[in-house]
């Protein structure tokens, strides 16, 4: 920690009490030298952030010092560079928790969110296989014991509850949607029950924008001693998070989508399940003691770390929250969320477009996935693409979210700090233009 | 509207993705596959119906959702795929690849693709190719189980 | 590939047929500028490229380039910046896979090679438990099959195996050493028969430098049928690799031990057998398919690569690929064997110092472990380091290996292409005072 | 030798590795406790022994491998904890704690520690603390079952 203390602050703009406003916006943009940039003769408008962000020249340089000055393996050597860069690799574990209500142990690197869900997945498979001993025996399924999820879970939080399920012999449930886009909360009544051993929700949906009542399911599945698995891919970046506080038992989310590199993504877990969750991946550094036919494991978050980390990924995941932090996240919060309701009113002024997801005046994350009557998506997205507007096509990893609205796929644009009213404007008035051009007004 | 986007939604792209030709799986027909595009999920099925010798097909009908290039490219395919014995059709899904594949190098062979060659222009969009692709994959797959 | 062909040459120096010579490796390090920093008022002399690599600024530049202009999600979007990274991140995987000799559709990016081999292990354990239909069959195991390992193994190719053993209940074996470091044939000949499944060993030790006969394990193999796992991480970093060639089933090795980044390694795997592979981790982009009960995959490679992809990191590794290439990855094979024999007879001629593996005159790799007697390699490490000497000490996560020597750690010192002649007499000299300094001469 | 280097091992620490006290666990004894050093695999075990009333710890006696520093540790701890009750035990773990993760800002309490304060220039090596910690760790956990 006290590491943390000593290195340079990341940004020059001193934090501001004040929302955030466009002249501030203006200011950030010169931080991502890609926004600069011209797409088909027009300046790039990045609305697709909710895929994956951009990056600040504070990141990428953070990366590069470290790569540059004390580039070593961790938790290995003994020698200057390898203990410096176990410090810098420990010091952002300690930023990269505290942003999200963490306690360092409690943190664990993986890929992506996707390898964070499939961690628990294992882990939970592995215990009912009988890995783990006495410890992992409250992890254990099999048949008669249900997994529940919802209708509205990107593939990351459904597929691997799908595959521990035909591993183990559990059933898998899903609490449905309303018309609204919001979730049935009367099926998870109805659903959650004495069987329920896991529970498995998005914070914020990618497609939809619903923000979910987290507290809510927490309430259910407590009552009946349930595991919450929490997506945070679409809340950790855009608002103030403490998972702690939230109760929830485990939580996945990515770096790329907040500012950081790909490659590194973070599953939290409470103290006391990680202590009792077998390993996932084996190997080099997470173990103590080695033996041809077996080996004992070390705690977490180690335990769950098999192999070279991504350590200047770790280093530089944590220099974007800084630059969160600087900001501050819920000053961003607030501007997306005042873009996004500027992007769904204007959405509902054109006629032969249909919004998904709650309506205007709604809370709601700041993206908005549509449908273009008469026009695929993707070619919304080419035609969009055409003026420089970098939208997200198709079914967003949620094939039976839109199954459920009757259409397979949907245009989305999303919002970070970087954008701007101008750009939303923008965004409008071609979307405005899609019908006429495909003939789909006639 | 830029050149580029009207080079990939030509007229008669834009045409037949709106009256699309051959639509609609029509009865009988001796081989079917159905391809879907993993990107998108749309998916498309084509169906091929052989002449009273059993020898040549005669026509190739299809079903399916997708984007206006994937709905205008088996529309296409439709128009071309008239008549034909398994190598001539064989042949024309070759020149089809090629074209699609050139990355805007090639116009396509106007012989072989007829009004099909107004999708040279897909070849530039790597995104996009798969959508141009897949009715034509279809009939590629559809092929080998067709016999005469 | 075509992309490939156009982005411009990463290196300035012209490669040259001459063996790789001082001057030129002298001109090499002022790409890698970490190799003059100075650590404990000496200049940092890097001795664990057998750990982790540097890099050289091509591969740093390779990296921020992309993120400044192209950065996106890939196999995702339909908008321009999209499309390019997609490009950029195939054309990637194209260069990765022609140096080590496999198909694009035979490389899967993973995190490191401990991802890799847990691939494979899971994907078989998967598979033993009913998942990937009937094509998938042939990797089923279970009590009665046996999995063959080494006594050298880095725990990444043997713990995977413990585990997939325990919860197969397969057999574990192990093929054990002979006191000079190499495996004992006599033992493989003898262990690898009609119940072996699986032969799972390293193409070179990361502790006793030995290069296996790893042609004569895949006859051995082949004979009954069993697959070959590979773990080639210390010799696709240091020689001209062809899997293909080789004849293994599956290969794995790591991105920052060759130059590249953390956060990426790659799995290399016959064409057939990856496509007959269950998946491991699911998710988005790995799939065709999905209701909310099933989800039908993609082929190989996308079906083992589940959420946004380490996209900038597999960039930066094809960049690594081509400045190796540009040197010449047998002229660097050279220079090691060189220095590496520079190191071993030095060694031998110091008292008190026992090297680890074959002795000087054999082939093997660029790198040497070693016990000083009466020091604990943690002393000896610490002491090197305070001349600015990076080498790693301790048990290099090979625990059987150093139990198998009857001791519990060495002190190694590994080579690459930057490292000088220099480098390894000073080395040497500080070798040579260890003893004195901790009083163990006395 | 640079002055760092002699500052980590100070001629008193290499004196305790090379000949060092209470090695070799003696009989008896009340409470046990085995460490690992996961960095290095290195163990230490600690044995508390009680004096006769059986309140308080007599002395300890520890067996293991590992590198100077822990060796040296080990024997230091030793001449610390002589005939001390628990809570002066605890005590002294507390004060070592106290100065090995000071990150080199505390030179440790000489009163509790006595030679031990020579391990404080540990304090600036991260990678050497778990290596001096062992065998107060030990004593750590094994006193907690340590029943007078
Ligand atoms: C022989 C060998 N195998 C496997 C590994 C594991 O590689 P990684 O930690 O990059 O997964 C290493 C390096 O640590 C190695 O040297
Ligand atoms: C809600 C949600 N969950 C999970 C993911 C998967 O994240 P990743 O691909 O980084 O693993 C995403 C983003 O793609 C997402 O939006
Ligand atoms: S976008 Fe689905 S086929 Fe074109
Ligand atoms: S190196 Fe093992 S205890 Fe110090």
């Amino acid at each position: 920690m006290s590491v943390q203390e000593q290195l340079p602050d990341v940004r020059q703009h001193p934090k501001s009490v004040e929302p955030l406003g466009l002249a501030e916006v203006e200011r950030l943009r010169a931080d991502f030298p890609i926004l600069a940039e011209r797409v088909n003769g027009h300046p790039l408008s990045y609305l697709d952030s909710a895929a994956t962000s951009q990056r600040p020249l504070h990141v990428l340089d953070a990366e590069r010092e470290f790569l540059l000055q004390a580039n070593a393996a961790v938790h290995r050597g003994a020698h200057t560079l390898a203990a410096e860069a176990t410090e810098q690799f420990e010091a952002a574990r300690a930023t990269v928790a505290r942003f999200v209500g963490a306690q360092v142990n409690e943190l664990v690197w993986t890929s992506n969110a996707t390898e964070a869900l499939n961690l628990v997945a294992y882990g939970i498979s592995n215990a009912s296989l009988g890995r783990g001993g006495a410890a992992a025996a409250p992890f254990r399924i099999g048949p008669g014991d249900e997994i529940v999820v919802t209708e509205m879970e990107h593939h990351a939080n459904l597929v691997p509850w799908q595959e521990l399920a035909a591993r183990t012999g559990a059933t898998l449930r899903a609490i449905g949607l309303a018309d609204d886009g919001t979730l049935r909360m009367d099926d998870a009544v109805e659903m959650i029950g004495e069987r329920t051993r896991l529970v498995c929700v998005t914070a914020a949906s990618n497609v939809l924008g619903t923000i979910n009542p987290v507290e809510e399911i927490v309430a259910l599945a407590a009552a009946v001693s349930a595991i919450v698995v929490l997506d945070a891919c679409q809340s950790v970046p855009h608002r103030a998070t403490d998972f702690a506080a939230l109760g929830v038992d485990f939580a996945a989310f990515s770096g790329h989508k907040m500012l950081g590199p790909t490659g590194i993504g973070a599953l939290y877990g409470r103290a006391e399940l990680l202590a009792a969750l077998p390993p996932f991946l084996t190997g080099g550094s997470m173990i103590t003691t080695v033996t041809l036919q077996e080996a004992e494991y070390l705690p977490p978050p180690q335990r769950f770390e098999a192999g070279t980390q991504r350590v200047s990924q770790a280093i530089a995941l944590a220099a974007a929250v800084r630059y969160l932090d600087s900001v501050g996240v819920e000053r961003i919060h607030e501007w997306e969320r005042s873009l996004g309701q500027r992007l769904v009113v204007g959405l509902e002024g054109i006629a032969g477009v249909r919004v998904l997801g709650p309506q205007s005046g709604i809370d709601r994350a700041g993206l908005v996935a549509f449908e273009v009557d008469g026009v695929h998506s993707h070619d919304v997205g080419q035609f969009l693409d055409d003026r420089g507007i970098a939208v997200r096509v198709g079914h967003h990893c949620a094939q039976p979210l839109h199954r459920r609205y009757r259409i397979t796929s949907s245009t989305r644009a999303s919002l970070y700090l970087y954008n701007t009213p101008d750009e939303v404007d923008a965004f409008l008035d071609s979307v405005h233009d899609v019908r006429a051009f495909f003939g789909a007004d006639r | 509207m830029s050149s580029e986007l009207e080079s990939l939604y030509r007229e008669v792209i834009l045409d037949h993705s709106r009256r699309p030709h051959g639509r609609g799986l029509v009865d009988g027909g001796a081989a079917e596959s159905r391809q879907v595009n993993p990107m998108c999920g749309d998916e498309l099925t084509v169906r091929l119906h052989p002449d009273a010798t059993c020898t040549r097909i005669a026509s190739v009908s299809w079903t399916g959702h997708g984007c206006a290039i994937s709905q205008a490219s088996a529309s296409l395919l439709h128009d071309v795929m008239l008549d034909l014995e398994p190598n001539e059709v064989a042949a024309r899904i070759a020149a089809f690849r090629e074209m699609i594949r050139s990355r805007g190098q090639s116009a396509g062979d106007e012989e072989l693709l007829g009004d099909a060659v107004s999708l040279a222009g897909v070849s530039r969009y790597v995104a996009r190719i798969k959508c141009a692709s897949l009715a034509w994959v279809a009939v590629e797959d559809a092929l080998q189980r067709f016999e005469p």
